[in-house]
């Protein structure tokens, strides 16, 4: 019995503290400052996979866009951890509860979030898509990069690197909408300039250790493969083990998507190649200071009223990331220190 | 014509033959016995008129008319009722709802109406003179009610063939005089009641009739007047077995290895102080409940103790875990063998050397394969253990006496000092029974001391040197066991302890 | 069921085994040949089941004692973090590698002693350990790769000792050293008691929540040398490492003989289990299978390993 | 000294410690969580609340049952997406909706069957058979839809996710009728003793007539059924259908059973009433991450610990009720 009670006890100490040692969390100048003229405003950005490097950069974006603005804006990062477009919907709603001024969401696939983000709109907060869009939703705009010239850069690079003969293994996770849009932009460039260039597909389930096992699998089953490009950012470490262990590092090009710290590391390493890359922490500051500008209506004529004006899409370009481009300090002191979050 | 007639039953599972045509008629309105070692196929034949085994060939007449049962549901709806050896309760379900499980009181549209449930539950239970609060959980009550639950619950549906297997081995006398007065009401009311037991004085006491069968074989039926406890056991096992007891210890002055003073666990027993004498076998008499068995733990480490000491050869020790209590070289040989003695899905080997594995232990905390193979080898040998190629054999596969047997087996390989065993007999066949008590009455000799907890006076008095008696939770008595009759170990139970149920 | 002994426990399922790997590899190398049993892609296999190998070999212990261990995977993540980051701020490799085990069987230790002491259901503790250990992880990194590793940790992983990749070696270390204690080891046997009848094992003086606490242990210990191997031979620390990993371990000790019941399962079968699930992997990308298939491989293999053995079982008449 | 002692036990079997004390720290949830967000008491914020574990707490209705029968049945978040897709597929073939909920409907149930058969013919444990099937679906929904998101239905189609009802959205009413009935049926009703009784003593419920393997396998496709029904509503609600959806809902639906005090070590213990408590208490946990702000990263570490203490707590309760280990063997 004596336990029983201990342990409700500890709950009933716990739950408050839980609950309120929230305040401020994610807050970009620290909401205290109680009497302020100014009221507080909250923005979110919502994600799936969260706690991917990638999008921790884009929050790192948002956040730094916000203080630009004032100490009475809060940002916060919200999203499910799973690559699950119904529970990022769920977040999404579950944020809306909290009325925000605005909201940034990079969709797990272009339908499911529609029905909410239209909700959301209807409800008069403005609604932004980044890195990941979906078109047939009222968002007021999306920023992010064009996943087919993502590719593209991709293909050109791989072009470049082996020829016009030879195959090219494409690594991805089925139903990721902006991956199969990236190794699509691929295929195309390849089709149209080296068409002699044979391409096949590689699930790794996003997680790095499958990515080593299947494409080392497939390099030895093949040793046409010339090249390997992966879709995501898990992708390339693991098939750069891949061809380590099967010491073909030298013979095959591997080329990345975006850059997080391991990748930097490996491109230095040579072990990779090249990594195609948008830049992240832009696409957040930009997302933020559109779904502000929304959010701030001005004399302008909107396009899209009541919120303020902003333009329907806007796309970073992308480039590619090659070791010798770290060769110089000053450039690589961007991609080595992420920033904390 | 008789209410039953077994016409040539056969049933095989996969090789072995469990029973060869047999043929018996039972009569409306007696009290009809069934005998025979485990393994003799009674279980075998009850399950299959209870329509939860299908008879291979051969045919049930109910009142001259034939009957097929595939199924527990058509035995009921043919009005026969079974009482399980082996508990069937649902332990986590109330009193009612057990009783009457699968055919509740219940309105059209199948929702139960648990006023009505609950009084005809009290209403059963009032027809064999207990009342109990029919919404309490059964896994509170005794091991002793949940089976008189299990008896009620085949009793409520007025059944015109009953069949008990077993019902009394987890019984208190009490109790069982109680079901015996009730199942003679049933047999005026002119019910058939099939009744299987061990104990060959019950059968004597109750029944009208007893059939013994031996290895699937039907041998033959005894009317009250032919019952001779010898005839029965010659029936049974095929032999004679002229002295069922062995003799008693030769010296009676082996130094006293194990003592406890006022030994007590709180609602379990108090004050207990008892001397066991190397050499010696103690016979523990008692009700369950009597607290023999909690005293047992105690002794064991598996419980703790509330005051008193134990000491053992003169030096009080502190029994933390059975662990420990091996150690110091004491042994309990539990009295449910299935739930807390055997480990049925291993082979008998591992079995065997369960609690003794630091003395077949090699260097480092390896094991030493060959020695425990000889180990096990030796005490097949000794114990007579069939089949006697078993060591690599799973427990499960082997008949209840020997599964016992392995048990024992278990027990003497860890070489204790002090052996309790705990209803060593329950649920074995006499043949085994035998051989269980002259091992027992060996080991004394060898210069172990024995404590043998058991509710079955005459093994008690059988096999016993001393006989403590307890009660409610109270030594009662210990008395030196030289002619010692039934009479005078049952007044001390109750008239000095005083029946205050 | 009747089955007899031998020194290297081999059960029937075992034989199931070997006869499916054997039947695939042949039927591959006549097809693909030189490309298949080559000593690379042997070596590569071998090479990369290796997390799976001593995760699955964890489990087994744990589904010996009739448990069940859901957090692996979470501390496989959680211990490569702990290595990584201490490494990161300039601890010694050794001494960061002792304590990234020492986590581990720290952890392992608590799982067992919830389900032990307190017996709540295996499934819900570790359940509760393996959200709170994930969770740990993001809270610790917030998603980012922590590098910046040593080389001379970066050679456990990715080093070679005499001509063959040190994760085969380790792991192969690791299976002998099971080997002999599943003949042999008091302990070990312990555990079979325990999963069997643990109120009987108590009352044959074997203190079953030692024992059942020992096995946890041993999964997690377990579990962190794969996190060792893992991180080392990606030079990075991930919160997301081991997502998913706890079922294909458990798939391959059950497809190994491991009963959930508790009380059977030997390493033999769970690594023949492992290599037969990786096998069909690496056989259904050299057909360049979809895949979207890939998933439902492992899923599929242990209904057919299953039913197999029932069925081998079945003919020898051996069942109930 | 017995009879005390059978006092106390009548009292905890009276009531239960396990379902006050949740109760209790719901309500000390709620009020510190109103506390600290003006919007949290809100009826929108409840009614999100309510939305974003909806289709969780539908399944946790069967697999309560499935837990108290004694097994398990993680192939549930297999089944959601399966039926969502199959669902989806039918409505984009212009299939009149009703026929195309009963297909996807059977379909779910068929599933369920298979999970039972398996599980009879092979003898392993449910859990086993369960996690076979949900890998094995998994990767069928990847198959079917080659990862791709289905959508784009009819706009009448639309008008269901925003039907409403007493200002109710389908999901809620049909979880609520769901509840209602299964609550009812929990306590009352003959066919969900018999699965107490199954989880209780398999055994013992067969020598008493009980058709137990019927049980069980209504249990299953029962079960599978909700989660299928689960998925029917996904796609209503986000009016589209991918095999992404449901992921690791099985984890979620145990815990929020396992919290309600149901018990995975020994069958038939648990009831309705604590899964509804422990649904609820999920909820509100994740509504009040979001609202607090405070990163979600803490929420596992929370709810693992939650988990833990609220078994610990259902044991606690259980073991007074009962008697611990030993005695338990003593009074034999």
């Amino acid at each position: 019995m004596k336990k029983l009670f201990a342990i409700l006890l500890a709950l009933v100490m716990v739950m408050p503290m839980a609950a309120c040692g929230g305040s401020g969390n994610g807050n970009a100048g620290g909401t205290s400052n109680a009497g302020d003229s100014i009221e507080e405003e909250l923005y979110s950005m919502i994600v799936f996979t969260k706690g991917a490097e990638y999008f921790n950069w884009c929050y790192a974006g948002m956040r730094d866009a916000a203080v630009t603005i004032g100490s009475h804006i809060s940002v916060e990062l919200q999203g499910p951890a799973e690559w699950d477009a119904s529970l990022e919907a769920r977040s999404v709603e579950q944020v809306l509860a909290k009325k925000p001024n605005g909201v940034v969401v990079s969709c797990a696939d272009e339908a499911t979030l529609v029905p909410v983000i239209n909700k959301a709109v209807e409800g008069g907060t403005p609604v932004i898509c980044f890195d990941s869009d979906s078109p047939d939703s009222d968002r007021l705009a999306y920023v992010g990069t064009n996943n087919f010239d993502f590719g593209a850069v991709a293909g050109k690079a791989i072009v470049e690197a082996i020829g016009t003969e030879g195959e090219v293994a494409i690594i991805l996770v089925p139903g990721a909408v902006s991956m199969e849009e990236r190794a699509q932009g691929c295929v195309d460039y390849l089709a149209e300039h080296a068409p002699n260039i044979k391409v096949s597909y590689l699930n790794d389930e996003g997680d790095v250790a499958k990515a080593e096992q299947v494409t080392s699998a497939l390099l030895q089953s093949n040793p046409a493969i010339k090249a390997v490009f992966s879709t995501h950012g898990y992708g390339a470490p693991g098939a750069a083990a891949a061809a380590r262990n099967l010491n073909k590092t030298d013979d095959v090009t591997i080329i990345g998507s975006d850059y997080d710290s391991a990748t930097i590391e490996l491109l230095k390493a040579g072990d990779v190649d090249g990594t195609v890359i948008d830049d992240p922490y832009l696409l957040g500051y930009q997302a933020f200071m559109l779904v502000y500008a929304a959010a701030h209506p001005t004399e302008v004529q909107s396009g899209n009223p009541p919120f303020g004006h902003v333009p329907a899409i806007i796309y970073g370009n992308c480039s590619l990331l090659t070791g010798d481009v770290l060769e110089d300090p000053a450039a690589a002191a961007k991609y080595e220190n992420p920033p904390k979050i | 014509m008789s209410l039953l007639e077994i016409k040539n039953i056969s049933k095989s599972f996969g090789s072995n033959k469990v029973l060869s045509n047999i043929s018996i008629f039972l009569e409306k309105g007696e009290i009809h016995s069934f005998i025979g070692e485990n393994g003799a196929g009674k279980s075998t034949l009850m399950k299959i008129i209870g329509g939860i085994y299908q008879a291979d060939s051969g045919q049930f007449l109910i009142n001259g008319k034939e009957v097929h049962m595939q199924n527990p549901m058509d035995a009921f709806r043919e009005g026969i009722g079974i009482v399980h050896q082996e508990l069937s309760v649902a332990d986590n379900m109330t009193v009612a709802q057990n009783v009457f499980v699968n055919r509740e009181p219940t309105n059209a549209l199948g929702f139960i109406k648990w006023k009505q449930l609950n009084e005809d539950t009290v209403t059963e239970f009032k027809k064999i003179g207990i009342d109990i609060k029919p919404d309490t959980l059964v896994k509170t009550l005794s091991v002793g009610m949940q089976q008189v639950v299990e008896i009620v619950k085949v009793l409520s549906r007025d059944v015109k063939i009953l069949i008990l297997d077993e019902p009394t081995s987890a019984l208190s006398d009490k109790e069982i005089s109680n079901l015996f007065e009730l199942l003679l009401k049933l047999k005026e009311s002119g019910t058939l009641v099939i009744f299987i037991s061990h104990k060959l004085k019950e059968i004597k006491q109750i029944s009208d009739r007893v059939s013994v069968l031996r290895d699937g074989n039907f041998i033959g039926t005894l009317e009250k007047d032919e019952m001779e406890e010898s005839t029965i056991i010659r029936m049974m096992v095929g032999r004679e077995i002229d002295n069922l007891y062995p003799p008693k210890a030769k010296s009676r002055d082996g130094e006293i290895v194990l003592e406890t003073r006022r030994l007590t666990r709180n609602e379990k027993y108090l004050d207990v102080s008892l001397k066991i004498k190397k050499g010696e076998i103690t016979g523990m008499f008692g009700l369950v409940g009597s607290g023999r068995t909690e005293f047992a733990y105690s002794l064991f480490g598996a419980d703790g103790v509330d005051g008193g000491e134990i000491l053992l050869n003169g030096r009080p020790v502190r029994l933390k875990s059975p662990k420990m209590a091996i150690r110091y070289g004491i042994g309990y040989l539990s009295e449910d063998r299935k739930r807390t003695g055997l480990f049925v899905g291993m082979d008998v080997k591992d079995n065997v050397v369960a609690s003794s594995l630091d003395f077949i232990m090699a260097k480092l905390g390896f094991l030493d394969d060959k020695k425990s193979e000889q180990v096990t080898e030796e005490y097949i040998g000794q114990l007579e253990i069939r089949p006697s190629n078993c060591s690599s054999l799973t427990v499960r596969s082997l008949s209840g006496g020997n599964q016992q047997k392995v048990l024992l087996a278990k027990w003497l390989a860890a070489k204790p000092e002090v052996l309790i065993v705990d209803e060593p007999t329950r649920g074995v066949d006499v043949g085994a029974k035998c051989k269980i008590h002259s091992i027992l009455r060996a080991l004394a000799d060898s210069g172990i001391a024995i404590i043998m907890i058991s509710s079955e006076l005459p093994e008690i008095l059988g096999l016993s040197d001393q006989v403590a008696v307890m009660h409610e939770g109270r030594l009662i008595t210990v008395l030196e066991n030289d002619g010692l009759t039934e009479e005078t170990v049952l007044a001390h139970a109750f008239l000095k302890g005083g029946d205050n149920q | 069921m009747q089955k007899r002994k031998r020194r290297i426990p081999v059960s029937g399922r075992s034989i199931t085994l070997i006869i499916i790997i054997a039947l695939v590899f042949g039927v591959i190398s006549i097809i693909k040949g030189e490309l298949f049993y080559s000593l690379t892609n042997i070596s590569n296999v071998f090479s990369n089941l290796s997390y799976d190998l001593l995760l699955a070999c964890g489990m087994t212990f744990v589904l010996i004692l009739g448990g069940i261990d859901l957090s692996v995977g979470s501390v496989l993540a959680f211990v490569g973090i702990v290595i990584t980051m201490l490494l990161n701020r300039g601890l010694n490799v050794a001494l960061a590698i002792v304590i990234g085990l020492a986590v581990a069987v720290l952890a392992g230790a608590i799982n067992g002693v919830i389900v032990s002491k307190f017996n709540v259901a295996p499934f819900v503790a570790t359940l509760a350990m393996m959200s709170s250990l994930r969770g740990a992880c993001y809270v610790l990194t917030s998603g980012f790769f922590v590098v910046g590793l040593p080389d001379s940790y970066v050679a456990i992983g990715r080093g070679y000792t005499l001509g063959i990749p040190n994760k085969i070696i380790i792991s192969i270390a690791i299976m002998i050293f099971l080997g002999i204690i599943s003949t042999r080891s008091r302990v070990f046997k312990q555990m079979f008691y325990v999963g069997q009848n643990a109120d009987a094992a108590y009352l044959s003086g074997i203190s079953s929540d030692r024992t059942i606490i020992l096995g946890y242990a041993m999964c997690s210990l377990l579990a962190g040398v794969a996190a060792i191997l893992m991180t080392s031979s990606f030079a990075m620390g991930q919160a997301s490492f081991g997502t998913g990993f706890e079922m294909r371990a458990i798939a391959a000790a059950v497809i190994g003989g491991a009963s959930m019941n508790g009380g059977e399962g030997n390493f033999v079968g769970t690594a023949l289990g492992v290599i037969l699930v990786a096998l069909v992997n690496n056989v259904f990308i050299m057909f360049n299978g979809s895949p979207n298939w890939s998933t439902a491989i492992s899923g599929i293999m242990l209904l057919v390993a299953v039913a197999f053995d029932l069925i081998r079982t079945r003919k020898r008449g051996e069942s109930v | 000294m017995k009879k005390k002692n059978e006092n106390i036990l009548k009292v905890f079997s009276k009531i239960n410690l396990h379902y006050l004390v949740l109760t209790f720290l719901i309500i000390v949830m709620a009020i510190s969580m109103s506390m600290h967000s003006r919007y949290f008491l809100t009826i929108t914020n409840i009614e999100v609340m309510v939305n974003t574990f909806i289709m969780e707490a539908i399944m946790a209705l069967g697999m309560t049952m499935v837990i108290i029968s004694g097994g398990t049945d993680i192939s549930v978040s297999g089944v959601l997406p399966f039926t969502a897709i199959i669902f989806a597929k039918l409505m984009l073939q212009n299939v009149p909706i009703i026929v195309a909920m009963l297909v996807a409907l059977a379909a779910s149930g068929v599933i369920g069957l298979i999970n039972n058969e398996l599980r009879r013919i092979l003898k392993i444990h449910p859990m086993v058979v369960t996690m076979a099937v949900q890998l094995t679906l998994r990767g069928l929904n990847l198959a079917i839809t080659n990862g791709s998101v289905i959508s784009g239905f009819s706009a009448g189609f639309q008008k269901i996710s925003e039907f409403r009802l007493f200002g109710l959205s389908v999901p809620i009413l049909v979880y609520i009728i769901l509840a209602v009935v299964f609550y009812v049926f929990s306590k009352n009703h003959k066919s969900f003793l018999s699965v107490y009784f199954v989880g209780g003593n398999k055994e013992a419920s067969a020598f008493s007539g009980m058709n137990t393997e019927c049980v069980l396998r209504w249990v299953f496709i029962i079960n599978a059924l909700l989660a299928g029904l689960a998925g029917i509503l996904s796609t209503t609600v986000y009016n589209s259908a991918s095999y992404s959806f449901g992921q690791n809902a099985e984890m979620r639906v145990i815990t929020a059973v396992a919290i309600g005090g149901t018990s995975l070590t020994h069958g038939g213990n648990g009831s309705i009433a604590g899964t509804l408590l422990g649904t609820l208490f999920m909820a509100l946990i994740y509504n009040s991450f979001v609202m607090s702000g405070i990163s979600t990263y803490y929420q596992d570490v929370f709810t693992g610990a939650m988990l833990i203490i609220a078994v610990l707590l259902s044991e606690g309760t259980r073991i007074v009720k009962e008697k611990s280990f030993k005695q338990a063997l003593g009074d034999s």
